[in-house]
C-alpha cells in the first residue's frame, strides 16, 4: 500500500446499497461471517452475502461433500442451515458489529410458496439489506434448480417474491442453461432489481479406487478458477443485455480478476472458493484490486464497469 | 497467509514423512492441543487448490516448532513430500478442537489407526505431563506402516496390532482392548479411519468407559464456513451436523453418530 | 511396460468398429494427424477423429484464436479447413498408412444441407469409417450451435443426415444446454449410432490492457482439465440413460483420467488439449491406462465401462 | 517430453534473461534454423497449460546447447525465470521454419524490434559463417530495454533507435532504413512486433529489396495441430491462413498480408 491509493475511489451503488468496495463473499463460502471475524475485521468488506437460508432446518447432504478438481473444487453441501427463524435470531444479529457493511441473505427452497415465506419472515429483519435468490442450487433433488432453468419458472417465483419482499431482490442464476440472456430477461422483466451470475456448474468425479462418485450426492457444483471464463462470458453477455446491475462471481482469487469481472460488466464481485484456500482472500483482493487501479491510474472503480463490451457497442 | 519455514523434512519410512516446521503461533504464549490438526497448502500451484489437514503430532514448545508425520497417499502429499528444509510453507492452524485432558483421570488409554497415531503423540506425551499414565493401542495393515511406536513407547506401554499379523498381534484393535487393559482406564482416546471409530465406539461404551474420538472427513475451508465436513452427532436428543474442522476433529464418543 | 501387460485385452467395440485401444484424438486437436506422425507411429492409435470439415474451404476467424485460463484454454478458431473435396483428396489418403486405425470425420457447417452434402461426399470415400457430427461448435455465428442446443433440431438434423450416410454416425454434444439428457435421447430416437460428450464450454476472457475480449472472437470454447468433471458428469448421466455407446471427452490428460470417464460409462473416450501439451499425449495415455489396469487387475478394459452407475443400478 | 537440463540462466537486464539449456536435438547431427523457435513448458502445473514460444537466440554446436533471451511479460515467463542451472525444463523443438540463406547474397539487413531481436543473433553468426556482410538495425521503447547490442556488434555494425530517444537515435526503426543503407543490401530479415513489421514491409517492399518477416502470433500447440496461431498469407493469388508455428514463424515478406 502507498499513500497514494486513497487517491482511488473503490465505491458502487447497488441499488439502493452503498459499497465502499465491490468485493463481497459469496454465498455459502462464509458461513455467516463468525469464523471470518476471527481473520479479520468484516468492516472492510463491501457486503457480505450470507448461506443460502431455508424455511425449515436442513442437514443438508451425507458426506463426502467436497472434492478437488483441477483449479477447482465440487461441493454437494445440500443447503445445511438453522432455518429462517434461528438464522435471524441466531446468526443475524452478529453482523450489526459491522454497520457499514450491507448484509445479504441468499434464500432456497423447494416451492415457490417457501421462498415466499423465508423473504416474507426476512422482511421483518432489520438485519437484512437485500435478498438473494437462490434459484441455482444444483446440489439438491428440487433444490431450487428447476427454477433456475426455465424462464417461466424463474419469472414467476421472482413475481411471488417481489410481493412480499420489502428489500431488494438480486436472483442468483444458474449457468447450466442453454440462454443465459432469456434468463436474465425474463428475471428482469419479472421485477428482479439484480442478478448474481454464476452459481457452480454441475460436474461430477469418480473415484478410481471406489469405481463410484466421490461425492454422496453423485454430481456437485463445480467452482473456483476453473470456471472463471464461463463467469466472464456470461458477465458480459447479460450485463450488455440487461438494464439492472449483475454481480460477478466465480473463480475470482485476486485484485485482477475481480477487475476482469467489472470490466466484463459486473458492477460489483463475490468471491466464493477463495475464501477456503486463504481466509484472507476478501481483505487481500480488495487491496490488489486498490492497488491495480493505482497502477493504471483509475480513479473510480466505476469508470471500468462494462468497458469491454462499451467499447466495441452494444 | 501465514507462511513458514520447513526445519526439517525426515523419512520415517515407505512413503511417511516427518515434518517440522515454524509455529504459525506462538506456542509459549498460545496452548495447543493434541487431537488439533494443520491446513497445509501443498503447493501454489491451483492443481492443489484445497488445503491438507495433518494432525499435530508434536509441539516443540522451546523452540517454537512444529512436527506433523503424514503418510502419502495421492498427489498433494506427495507434492509435499518435495518440501526441503529452508523451504516456505503455507499452514494455517492449529485449528479445531483437541483432546481434552481431565484432572480427575489417572489412566488414559489411547487407541489409533494408521495415519490416526500421529496426535497420539502429543496427547501421551501432554497426558504424562499431567500426571496420568498412559497406555496405547495402534493397529496397521501390515507392518511396513508401523509408525511411532518407539515414540509412543516413551510415555507407556504399547500395544502393536495388525491386520495380516506381520507385526504385534493380528487382529484389529478392538481385538487389544481386554476387559482387563479397559477396566483400568478413566478415559479413552481414538483417533483412526471410521470403521475403527465406530467398532472402538461400540466396544469402549459397552465397558463403560467413556472417551473422545478424533474423526476424519474431507474437508473444504478447515475453519468452518463452508459445512462440507460435517459428521452427524446427537446433541440433546437432536441429530445435527456437526463440523469436525471446528466442532471437531475431537468429539466426545458419546455424541458421535455413525450413518 | 513390463512383461505382463499383454495380459491386458483393452480393445472396445464402438459400433461395427474394432478399436485396439479405447484412445483416439479429438477433433481439432490433431489436424489431419500429417504433424503427430513425425512424434509417432499413428498405428497406436485406438481410432483418429480428423478436424471439422465443411462444404467448402473457411478461413477461420481472426487471431487471437487462442488464450490460456486456469488448467484450461479457450480457442476460437472457427472451423478452419480446406472444405470437403480438398479434405478427401488431399488429406484422409495419408491415413491410409494406419490400416487398423479407423478414421472418423468430423463434419460441421450452417444448415441442414451443407451436413448432408458434406456426409454424402464423404460417404463415397473409402478412407472414412465413420462420422462425427459436430452440432455443438461454439465458436461460428450459424457454426452448429443451434442444432446442438434444440433437441428437435437436432434430431432433425441427424435423421437428414441418416438418410445419406452409409458409415456409422456419431453425433458430437455441446454440454451448453440445460439438459444434456433430453439431447442425448432426441439424437439416439433420430437414429444416432453413437454419441459423443462433451465440445467445449462456452467461456471468455478479458485482457486487462487492452480491456476487452482476449479473442478476437469474443467468446470462445473452453477447455482441458478445467471441464473434466463436467464432461464426467454428463458422460454419467447420459451413458446410463441411452443405449447407444458414448465416447468420453474432456480434460484427459492421464491414463487414471481415461480410465475415471470409462467408470462414468464411456466406451472410448478423445483426447484434445493434452496434445498440444505434450504431443506424445496420446500413445502415453494408452500406456498409462494399460498400466493401471495392470496394477489393478483388470483383464478387459470392457469391465470398467459404467461401472460407476452399474454398481448402484439405473 | 523431452526435458532438458538448465545450464545457465543469466539476468541480462531488467526482466530480462538468457536461458541457456541442453539441446533436445543433438545440434551436430541437426542443422538449426536461425528463426526457428523453441517451445518450453514453464512449469508442470496446469495453470500454465500451454508452452511458450521462445525464439532461438544462440545454438552452441559444440556444447550441443541452446539459449533463448526473453522478457517476463506475464506469469508464465515470471514462472521460467525461476529455472536454476541443473533444473529439469520440458522444451520442443527447435519447431517450424526459420530464416532462410541465400547463397547468392552478399548484404543482409537485420531488422529487430523488443523481443524481435533475440533470433537476429544467431541468424547474424549464421550469415557472417557463410561470408556475407550483416548490417542490423534494432528499435527498442526506451534505453532500459536494450538488449544484445554488442553481441550483435560482433557481426557487424548495428544501430539502435528508441522511440524515447533514451539510447541510439528517436524514433522508429523504420526511420533508420534510409535509401544509402537498403541501396547496399540484398535481403532484409525482420522481426518484431506485428506494427513494426507491416511498416517494415511497407518501406522495404517500396525500396525493392525481398526479405522475409518472423511473425508472432498466440500458439495453441506449436506443432501445426490446432491452427489456433494462423496469420494471412497470399499464395498463388489465394488469400490462405498458414500456420506460424509450422509454415512459420519466417515469411516470405511479399506473402504476407496484414489484416
Ligand atoms: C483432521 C484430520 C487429520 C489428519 N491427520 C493426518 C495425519 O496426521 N497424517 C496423515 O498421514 N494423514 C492425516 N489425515 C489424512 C490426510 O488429510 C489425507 O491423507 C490427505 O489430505 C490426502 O491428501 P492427498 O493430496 O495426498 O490425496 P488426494 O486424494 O490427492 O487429495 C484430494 C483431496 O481429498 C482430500 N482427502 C483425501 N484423502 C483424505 C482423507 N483421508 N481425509 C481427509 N481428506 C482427504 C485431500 O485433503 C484433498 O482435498 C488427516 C485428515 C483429517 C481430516
Ligand atoms: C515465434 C515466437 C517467438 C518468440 N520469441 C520470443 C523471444 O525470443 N523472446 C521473448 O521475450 N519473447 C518471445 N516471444 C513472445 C513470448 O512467447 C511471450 O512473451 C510469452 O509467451 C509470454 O508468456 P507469459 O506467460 O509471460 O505471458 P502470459 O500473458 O501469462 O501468457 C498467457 C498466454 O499467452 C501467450 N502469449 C502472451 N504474450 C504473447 C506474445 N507476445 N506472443 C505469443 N504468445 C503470447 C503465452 O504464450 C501464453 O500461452 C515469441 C513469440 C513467438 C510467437
Ligand atoms: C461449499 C460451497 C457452498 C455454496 N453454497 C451456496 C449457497 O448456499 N447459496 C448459493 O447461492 N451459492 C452457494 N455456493 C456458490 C457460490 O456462492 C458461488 O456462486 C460459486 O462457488 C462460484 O464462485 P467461486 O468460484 O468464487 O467459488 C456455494 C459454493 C461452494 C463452493
Ligand atoms: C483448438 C481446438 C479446436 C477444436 N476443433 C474442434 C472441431 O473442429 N470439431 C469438434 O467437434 N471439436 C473441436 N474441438 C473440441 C475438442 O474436440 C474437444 O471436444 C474439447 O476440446 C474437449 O476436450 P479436451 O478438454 O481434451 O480438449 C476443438 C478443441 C480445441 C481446443
Ligand atoms: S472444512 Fe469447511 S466447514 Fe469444515
Ligand atoms: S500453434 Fe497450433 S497450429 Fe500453430
Amino acid at each position: 500500500m502507498n499513500g497514494s491509493q486513497g487517491d482511488v475511489d473503490l465505491s458502487v451503488s447497488l441499488l439502493s446499497l452503498h459499497l465502499k468496495n465491490p468485493v463481497m463473499p459469496a454465498s455459502g463460502c462464509f458461513s455467516f461471517g463468525k469464523e471470518a471475524a476471527s481473520f479479520y475485521d468484516l468492516n472492510v468488506l463491501g457486503a457480505i452475502v450470507v448461506k443460502a437460508t431455508t424455511l425449515e432446518e436442513r442437514l443438508g447432504n451425507p458426506t463426502p461433500r467436497v472434492a478437488e478438481t483441477a483449479a477447482g473444487m465440487l461441493n454437494a453441501i445440500g443447503l445445511q442451515n438453522p432455518g429462517v427463524q434461528r438464522v435471524m435470531a441466531e446468526e443475524l444479529p452478529g453482523l450489526r458489529r459491522y454497520p457499514s457493511v450491507p448484509v445479504i441473505v441468499n434464500v432456497a427452497g423447494t416451492a415457490v410458496e417457501d421462498y415466499v415465506a423465508v423473504v416474507k419472515a426476512l422482511s421483518t429483519s432489520p438485519d437484512v439489506s437485500a435478498i438473494e435468490l437462490n434459484i441455482s442450487c444444483p446440489n439438491v433433488k428440487c433444490g431450487g434448480i428447476q427454477f433456475g432453468s426455465d424462464p417461466r419458472l424463474a419469472a414467476a417465483m421472482v413475481r411471488a417474491v417481489k410481493t412480499v419482499a420489502t428489500r431488494p431482490v438480486i436472483v442468483k442464476l444458474s449457468p447450466n442453461v442453454t440462454d443465459i440472456v432469456e434468463m436474465a430477461v425474463a428475471c428482469e422483466e419479472a421485477g428482479a432489481d439484480a442478478l448474481t451470475l454464476i452459481n457452480t456448474v454441475i460436474g461430477m468425479k469418480i473415484d478410481l479406487e471406489q469405481r463410484r462418485p466421490l461425492l454422496a450426492n453423485g454430481s456437485g457444483g463445480l467452482s473456483g478458477p476453473a470456471i472463471k471464463p464461463i463467469a466472464i462470458r456470461m458477465v458480459y453477455e447479460v450485463s450488455r443485455y440487461v438494464n439492472i446491475p449483475v454481480i460477478g462471481v466465480g473463480g475470482i482469487m485476486t485484485g485482477a480478476d475481480a477487475i476482469e469481472f467489472l470490466l466484463a460488466g459486473a458492477t460489483a464481485v463475490q468471491v466464493g472458493t477463495a475464501n477456503f484456500v486463504d481466509p484472507l482472500a476478501c481483505p487481500r483482493i480488495i487491496d490488489e484490486t486498490r492497488e491495480w487501479c493505482v497502477q493504471h491510474g483509475v480513479r473510480s472503480i466505476r469508470e471500468l464497469i462494462g468497458v469491454s463490451w462499451r467499447a466495441n457497442g452494444r | 497467509m501465514p507462511t513458514v519455514e520447513v526445519y526439517a523434512h525426515e523419512t520415517l519410512g515407505k512413503d511417511l514423512h516427518a515434518l517440522t516446521f515454524a509455529s504459525p503461533i506462538d506456542l509459549r504464549a498460545n496452548h495447543c492441543q493434541p487431537g488439533q490438526f494443520l491446513h497445509i497448502r501443498v503447493s501454489r500451484s491451483f492443481d492443489f487448490l484445497l488445503r491438507r489437514p495433518l494432525s499435530l503430532c508434536d509441539a516443540d514448545v522451546e523452540h517454537n516448532r512444529l512436527t506433523v508425520v503424514y503418510r502419502v497417499s495421492g498427489e498433494g502429499t506427495r507434492r509435499l513430500a518435495a518440501r526441503k528444509p529452508g523451504d516456505l510453507i503455507d499452514v494455517l492452524g492449529p485449528l479445531g478442537q483437541g483432546f481434552p485432558i481431565h484432572d480427575m483421570d489417572r489412566r488414559a488409554l489411547l487407541i489409533g489407526g494408521g495415519v490416526g497415531v500421529p496426535p497420539l503423540l502429543e496427547l501421551a506425551k501432554q497426558l504424562r505431563a499431567s500426571g496420568k499414565s498412559v497406555q496405547t493401542v495402534v493397529g496397521f495393515q501390515t507392518a511396513g506402516q508401523l509408525m511411532l511406536i518407539e515414540e509412543l513407547a516413551v510415555y507407556g506401554e504399547v500395544a502393536v496390532m495388525t491386520d495380516d499379523g506381520s507385526a504385534g498381534e493380528r487382529g484389529r484393535v478392538t481385538a487389544a482392548l481386554t476387559a482387563e487393559l479397559c477396566a483400568d482406564a478413566d478415559r479413552y482416546y481414538a483417533c483412526g479411519p471410521s470403521v475403527m471409530l465406530r467398532a472402538v465406539q461400540e466396544e469402549m461404551s459397552g465397558k463403560g468407559v467413556p472417551g473422545y474420538l478424533s474423526l476424519e472427513e474431507r474437508m473444504g475451508c478447515g475453519i468452518g464456513i463452508c459445512v462440507g465436513c460435517v459428521h452427524p452427532v446427537l446433541r440433546g436428543g437432536k441429530l445435527a451436523n456437526a463440523k469436525t474442522c471446528r466442532d471437531g476433529p475431537v468429539f466426545d464418543a458419546q455424541e458421535v453418530v455413525f450413518p
